[in-house]
């Protein structure tokens, strides 16, 4: 049972799991801030997805509903997002930290509000039964050894998340969309000499990105678990913003983040356990490290990573400068 | 609206957290308001207070003249003795810390008891020798779980495996992520303190039963969670603190004019923290031999033959 | 014609308060809305969210003593930006500074007179914010990780570290919990006005603001950071010493934070455990809505202090607004207001251009 | 015949930025299938005029026609739709984006096709057509300003269309490759489509445009034929006064006078294994004389000019300021460089600021760490009254004033005290011919002062015109002129030979 391919199999399979949501998310931002609008408020947007896709799935007792949901909220909040910071001119971080303020504190409302409710009628704030979605093993693939049980046994979303990664790939870097969207955040006055109306791109990245965000907050509420609590993404918006600045707006550095994130966490969970269960004297000697080390693991992990890549990358450049600039 | 009657008990509740995570501060609220309904007490409750604001709203409670304020968490002690220090008739009353204070009367919910008792439920009912449990965070209440747990499992094993990690109040998909870890490592029963989290390591539960060949279980801790709707055919028992039997008894003091500051030590002795069963599983999965091992630590407890660190 | 300028900016000043409160009325209404939609009655909600952040010296001291930590992080960050150094890290700094202060007024205690004892805490929670921060710079200019990104994750290390050393060394006696040791009654920051929470961390607060907005607009140092932040190319082409500033800078912006933690601790909360609210991201934001000027900080945080101390008064008093949607109320009001905020000052900005322009004599047409 | 409408009719054209004007009710009509030139001071409203007709701003008032049919202003999109297509003066390029994107992203109209066969053939029509080769997949920021604008114009070309505007296209170009695109745009004003020229170079626009419109100051002054009017009287209209362009009477004979900065032996390479950019570089500036550099853009200027600036380092050799091997440039040396907003300006920041730049730390301006703003205002008033910088006011912030009057904010904090030696890159680029004028006459002052100057210009004429001795760079190694007979033919043929 504790032997190594198994070790390995399961590790890849939780790095997946974890890294999805993370990845769906971080799309949407990479997009976004391509274009030249930086939501910092990527939390809220994932809170109300995950509030959405709940009480939907609950309500209707269709995941898929639920799922449907969850995008449309998202956007939803990126149309204020996007009214707010590319049409009102105002500041992407303060406005964002109101959009993360705003995501909290609807969501937390809602999910009162739906105990109330379903408690007054007497039903559980549970999902029903089968509701929410489970693992969908992909036949043939699943048995590829190691390969197979880490990635496809895993939930609807995430191949879907593969799906979108290759298109958004693709489109950044073999269509002319893609170019419009990153001379959006880069040369903005290219963009709109060539007849592109910039706000309107700009707000159209914003709503995929706001999808995205949605989407990956049902991930996190009717897939990964079947449940709601106040505050569940836990800063997972914030490493979010951190990963698209890691891979260096790039997809593929992204996707390789949000992954090399979720390994590091798997195998800190794997390690504070391990620490206790296995025979392994080094292993043991880790008893007496505080936990808190474990958690910080990830973190360390992906400074010591930047230090050795040592790379910087300016990112696109008209970030939080609201078009049309005064900028030269 | 909710126009003071004269001579009517006021009461604030101050919780750290949101009140609807299932947990720790919704059993707070819930008791709360059984002892407004009994007390015919007016009851505010503020929740997501940090103790940097502890100060600040104890202190505006105690200026309107609430007759009791509870800060339920460890975090307000030392703003409840603060503010209680500044003189008044409002009388303060901490619950889940495990020291005193000065004018504040800490209500230490001594979870090592019934964690205990669990301990023993755990070793025995494990086949692989491995035991593990999940906390939110390391606080006075959640460590006594632990402790307890661990001494109980030992109590019945001496060799028995007890992993511990900590994870977050309100990351489902965090807790179950590490219950998972556990499971692959071996762990068999899994006791869990993380409130709203909780639903992520009954998942994991469900998920490792449905697939696996050995059963794993796992454990409820602060409200009774043995019919959570995810796993209940997988839960034994849970660690039960009956909040609203201890905010009752300091309401009621504060309203006859006995409460007096110290510390309260709430446990099996006084019921209010308990082992709860599992009566659907009695009988099956917990074994009479089991249901009398637990018996009887209740016991040795009681008479304090055993005596848990808390 | 000096005095024709000074006039010109009272002026300025004055049409951009107008402004101000105009937005604040406007708001006010939205909020009002908002209240309304879910039956609360709309205007008690403004009346007990107005009186609650202002309405006595007591509730002004609340709001103050509330926007004492924003203001420094919000110093932290408008420092630092206005000099081109994006430092997210004003939470791990404000941790540490907090961390640093509490233990040396607790256990590692060099002095034991009073006032030596807060001096020594105050810089020692200073130091340790900025030296925090200068770990950010270093890898940003030797090993090329840039500092937004390396300040986001340090300020989880510092999370981490922080709850460590409170279940470790800096461990309150007699208790399981992640907590410190309480501070010693005689080493708190005196108050200034007895039985408020206005306590002297406030008045230093709003020195450091000046002191800083001196710095900035008039000094050598102050010009050099700022060229350096809008053009670093230039600066160095003038041989300003960039990566010095950009060190020095980071420095101060650390220090801000961590000056802002040990005033925390100090002034208002006088023990420490991990969850010493996020002061450090919610300074970026007052940082950016004060514009980068200390001044402008000022007014920000104190914005800021005022709704969520409104916020509480609302949810304790007898109408129990729900948390959650005060926090809704309060990220409408500050949308609304970044909205109309940007439009009343591109007005005043365009008027005031207008009037420069037909007033102001042109050299040798 | 019937008369054909004219390609473009603008009515009454009114547009003011921040309440000052810049354009004042100009109507202009410009005939089908000609070469118009535009010209003006710096300022005048040329650019704004351009982007009105191209859509990218919108006017106050004023309407205009295209064929005879009212066409919508204020809109890229129907300007485009109306056939007209326009080289901008500052380039609108992605800079992180390859050449060929650059083009994909302003040409095609599809959303997804990126390669379309089409718009590659187009390029290399173009590329033929001018003689020109365009390294497509590198990307823009990778390229000099000259090739820049080859880009820019290549991009409007490919689009098509039926009107054309080149807002200064020539200002980055090599006087072959005016050539060359001066057929070009014959051979499209042949095909019948309307182009509008815009350049400070009146040679240039004499010798390719029939017809021109001079403004001043967002007025029409002139509008017809060129035929009669003597360069003279052209400066005259643009200027409204006189203008004497500068040239050195008497260039020096073999400098004697004491040696201000010397290169031996200079090589530069950015990696070890790339090639070098600069090999075996000597050159000597005397007190007093103006050495010119020639050569195609590209060939090792800018390189030259960041290790004699000091902002490189040499990989071998020995560079000598001032007599003594140090390492950065003193105080008493002057650098105008080639990107003012990248490397000489604070755009954001007022003038005063910008003019304090290099001596904001010395005494009096500065006392105890504290800026002594009275001082920095009175010193910048003076500076500004001296080199006549047309603003509102000293506390404007340099990125809204015309790009002649920053060249001047640069001018202006270099030369003022009195620097040694001078190094100077395209100093002129852009300017009108009043600017330009000014620039080359502070220059020929400062060198009557006593000053060394190093001019590394791409304006052949001005180079000449004013220098005492002219070395050419070509493929990083300078090559020396025979002294004093060189003339234009011979260093044309030096820049080119062997490319
Ligand atoms: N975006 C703008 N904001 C404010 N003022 C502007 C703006 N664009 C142009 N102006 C003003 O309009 C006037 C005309 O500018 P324009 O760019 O058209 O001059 P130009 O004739 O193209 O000059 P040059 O020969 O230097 O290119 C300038 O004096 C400038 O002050
Ligand atoms: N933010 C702005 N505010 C006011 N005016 C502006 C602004 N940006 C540009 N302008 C105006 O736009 C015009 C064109 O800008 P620019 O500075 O490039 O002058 P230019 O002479 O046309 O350029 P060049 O440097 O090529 O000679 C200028 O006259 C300038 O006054
Ligand atoms: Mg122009
Ligand atoms: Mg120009």
């Amino acid at each position: 049972m504790n032997t190594a391919p198994n070790m390995i199999t399961f590790l890849s399979r939780q790095t997946v799991t974890a890294a999805t949501p993370m990845i769906l998310a971080g799309v949407g931002e990479l997009v976004g801030e391509l274009s030249g609008v930086i939501n910092i408020g990527i939390e809220g947007s994932m809170l109300m997805g995950c509030i959405a896709a709940y009480t939907v799935t609950g309500v209707t007792g269709h995941g898929t509903a639920g799922l449907l949901a969850a995008m449309v909220t998202g956007m939803v909040m990126a149309v204020i997002f996007a009214a707010a910071t590319v049409w009102g001119r105002a500041d992407q971080i303060v406005a964002g930290t109101a959009m993360d303020l705003l995501g909290v504190g609807l969501s937390g409302m809602i999910w009162m509000m739906y105990q109330n409710w379903r408690e007054n009628l007497g039903f559980s704030t549970a999902l029903p039964h089968g509701s929410g979605f489970s693992p969908l093993a992909i036949p043939l693939l699943r048995d590829i050894p190691f390969v197979g049980p880490a990635f496809f046994e895993q939930y609807l979303l995430c191949y879907l998340t593969i799906c979108l990664c290759v298109g958004v790939w693709w489109m950044l870097n073999h269509t002319r969309l893609g170019l419009i969207i990153q001379a959006l955040g880069d040369a903005p006055e290219a963009c709109h000499a060539a007849g592109v109306r910039v706000r309107l791109g700009r707000s159209m990245c914003l709503l995929f990105a706001g999808t995205c965000a949605g989407a990956a907050g049902a991930y996190l509420s009717i897939m990964q678990t079947h449940a709601f609590a106040a505050d569940m993404t836990g800063g997972e918006g914030f490493v979010v913003l951190a990963l698209v600045i890691f891979g260096r707006w790039k997809l593929p550095g992204l996707v390789g983040g949000c992954l090399f994130f979720g390994l590091i966490n798997s195998l800190q969970q794997t390690l504070q356990t391990a620490r206790y269960t296995s025979q392994n004297s080094v292993l043991h000697a880790l008893t007496h490290v505080p936990f808190q080390f474990f958690q910080m693991l990830p973190y360390l992990a992906a400074i010591a990573a930047l230090a050795v890549m040592s790379r910087n990358s300016p990112g696109p450049r008209y970030i939080n400068i609201p078009w049309p600039s005064a900028k030269t | 609206r909710a126009a003071a009657v004269k001579g009517q008990l006021r009461i604030a509740l101050i919780c750290s957290g949101s009140v609807t995570d299932g947990g720790w501060n919704q059993e707070g609220k819930n008791a709360i308001l059984a002892v407004k309904k009994k007390l015919h007490a007016h009851v505010s409750i503020l929740e997501h207070i940090s103790p940097v604001r502890a100060v600040d709203v104890m202190r505006s409670y105690a200026m309107r003249g609430y007759n009791l304020i509870i800060g339920h968490g460890y975090e307000f002690l030392i703003p409840a003795t603060e503010v209680a220090a500044m003189g008044g008739k409002t009388r303060f009353a901490v619950s889940g810390a495990d020291t005193t204070k000065p004018g504040v009367l800490t209500l230490n919910f001594d979870l090592a008891q019934p964690s205990y008792q669990l301990g023993i439920l755990a070793a025995m009912l494990s086949k692989t020798g491995k035991i593990g449990f999940i906390g939110g965070e390391a606080i006075p209440s959640v460590v006594a779980c632990y402790r307890g747990f661990a001494a109980g499992a030992r109590s019945v094993n001496p060799k028995i495996k007890v992993a511990e990690a900590y994870t977050s109040w309100d990351q489902p998909a965090l807790s179950k992520s590490q219950a998972q870890a556990f499971i692959q490592q071996g762990i068999d029963v899994i006791y869990q303190n993380v409130d709203a989290a909780s639903r992520g390591v009954f998942e994991a539960v469900a998920q490792a039963n449905q697939s696996h060949g050995a059963p794993v279980y796992v454990f409820g801790s602060n409200s009774d969670q043995n019919n959570n709707p995810t796993c209940s055919r997988y839960t034994p028992a849970s660690a039960v603190i009956r909040l609203d039997r201890a905010f009752l008894r300091v309401a009621r003091a504060v309203q006859q004019g006995t409460f007096k500051p110290g510390v309260a030590t709430e446990n099996l002795r006084n019921h209010v923290c308990i082992v709860v069963l599992n009566p659907r599983l009695v009988g099956s999965v917990i074994t009479p031999a089991m249901q009398k091992a637990i018996a009887r630590a209740g016991r040795e407890l009681l008479s304090g033959k055993v005596h848990v660190k808390p | 014609m000096m005095i024709a300028r000074i006039f010109r900016q009272i002026w300025n000043t004055a049409t951009a308060l107008t402004l101000a409160a105009l937005v604040c009325a406007v708001v006010l209404v939205l909020a009002i809305g908002a209240a309304a939609l879910l039956g609360y009655p709309p205007l008690r909600v403004a009346d007990l969210w107005l009186h609650g952040a202002a309405g006595s010296w007591y509730s002004l001291s609340s709001s103050c003593a509330d926007a004492c930590p924003l203001l420094l992080t919000g110093l932290a960050a408008g420092v630092a930006f206005r000099a081109g150094v994006l430092n997210i890290g004003a939470q791990g700094q404000f941790l540490m500074g907090a961390l640093v202060a509490v233990a040396l007024s607790t256990r590692m205690m060099i002095f034991h007179q009073p006032a030596l004892v807060i001096a020594t805490a105050l810089t020692g929670g200073a130091l340790a914010g900025g030296i925090w921060g200068l770990i950010a710079q270093y890898l940003e200019r030797y090993r090329a990780v840039p500092v937004v990104l390396s300040t986001i994750l340090l300020n989880f290390v510092a999370l981490y570290l922080v709850a460590a050393a409170l279940q470790g060394p800096l461990q309150a006696v007699g208790t399981a919990a992640a907590q410190s040791p309480e501070i010693a009654g005689k080493y708190w920051l005196p108050l200034f006005v007895p039985y408020t929470d206005f306590h002297i961390g406030i008045i230093l607060a709003f020195m450091l603001s000046v002191l800083l907005w001196v710095v900035q607009e008039r000094t050598v140092f102050g010009f050099e950071s700022h060229v350096v932040g809008l053009n670093p190319d230039t600066a160095k082409a003038m041989k300003m010493p960039v990566a010095w500033r950009q060190f020095q800078i980071m420095f101060i912006s650390g220090g801000c934070a961590g000056l802002g933690g040990a005033i925390q601790v100090l002034g208002q909360v006088h023990f420490m455990t991990a969850h010493m609210g996020d002061y450090g991201y919610a300074g970026i934001a007052v940082a950016l809505l004060g514009r980068l000027n200390p001044l402008g900080i000022i007014l920000s945080a104190v914005f800021f202090g005022f709704l969520d101390t409104g916020a509480f008064r609302v949810e304790e008093s007898s109408l129990a607004l729900p948390h959650d949607l005060a926090d809704v109320i309060k990220a409408v009001v500050i949308l609304v207001m970044l909205v109309l905020a940007g439009i009343s000052l591109r007005r005043s900005r365009r008027a005031a251009k207008s009037e420069r322009t037909t007033s102001a004599e042109t050299p040798s047409a | 015949m019937a008369t054909l409408p004219p390609a473009l009719r603008l009515s009454e054209i009114q547009k003011s930025f921040n309440g000052v004007p810049a354009l004042d009710g100009v109507s202009l009509e410009v005939a089908a299938g000609s070469v118009h030139g535009i010209l003006g001071e710096n300022g005048a409203g040329k650019t704004t005029l351009m982007n009105i007709i191209a859509g990218l701003l919108r006017p106050d008032s004023g309407s205009m026609e295209i064929m005879g049919n009212a066409a919508p202003v204020g809109s890229v999109r129907e300007s485009r739709a109306f056939g007209i297509g326009m080289v901008h003066q500052h380039f609108k390029l992605a800079d992180n984006q390859s050449v060929l994107d650059n083009i994909v992203l302003a040409v095609s109209k599809s959303l997804w096709s990126r390669r379309g066969r089409g718009v590659l053939q187009n390029i290399d029509y173009w590329c033929r057509e001018l003689n020109w080769t365009l390294e497509l997949q590198k990307p823009v920021r990778e390229l000099g300003v000259g090739q820049q604008q080859r880009v820019e114009i290549i991009k409007a070309l490919c689009g098509g269309g039926k009107i054309l505007i080149l807002d200064e296209p020539t200002a980055a170009l090599t006087p072959a490759e005016v050539d060359e695109l001066s057929s070009a745009v014959a051979g499209l004003a042949n095909a019948g489509m309307t182009v509008l020229f815009i350049s400070h170079k009146l040679q240039e626009v004499t010798r390719m445009c029939r017809v021109i419109s001079i403004l001043r100051r967002g007025k029409l002054v002139y509008s017809g034929g060129v035929a009669g009017l003597s360069m003279q009287q052209i400066a005259e209209k643009m200027v409204g006064a006189k203008v004497d362009v500068p040239r050195l009477v008497q260039p020096l004979g073999h400098a004697e006078s004491r040696v201000l900065l010397e290169l031996q032996s200079v090589d530069y390479r950015i990696g070890k294994r790339e090639p070098p950019l600069l090999s075996q570089i000597n050159l000597r500036v005397h007190a007093g004389e103006i050495l010119g550099i020639a050569g195609v853009d590209g060939n090792g200027q800018s390189e030259l000019a960041a290790v004699i600036s000091g902002t490189v380092d040499p990989v071998a050799g020995r560079i000598m300021r001032s007599g003594a091997a140090r390492a950065d440039a003193p105080a008493n040396s002057a650098c105008i460089p080639e990107d003012r907003h990248k490397e000489a300006l604070v755009p954001a920041l007022p003038i005063v600021s910008n003019l304090l730049l290099r001596k904001y730390r010395h005494r009096p301006y500065v006392r105890w760490g504290f800026c002594r703003f009275g001082k920095w205002r009175t010193s910048a008033a003076a500076l500004m009254r001296q080199y006549d910088i047309r603003s509102r006011g000293i506390d404007d912030a340099v990125c809204t004033l015309s790009g002649g009057n920053q060249q001047k904010v640069v001018l202006a904090r270099e030369l003022s005290d009195a620097p040694e030696w001078i190094l100077a890159v395209n100093p002129t680029r852009g300017l009108d011919v009043g600017a330009t004028a000014f620039v080359l006459r502070q220059l020929l002052d400062a060198r009557a002062r006593g000053a060394g100057i190093i001019l590394i210009h791409g304006d052949l004429d001005e180079l000449l015109s004013v220098s005492d001795r002219v070395a050419v760079m070509r493929g990083g190694k300078l090559l020396a002129t025979p002294w004093p007979q060189f003339t234009r033919e011979l260093i044309g043929r030096m820049m080119l030979a062997g490319a």
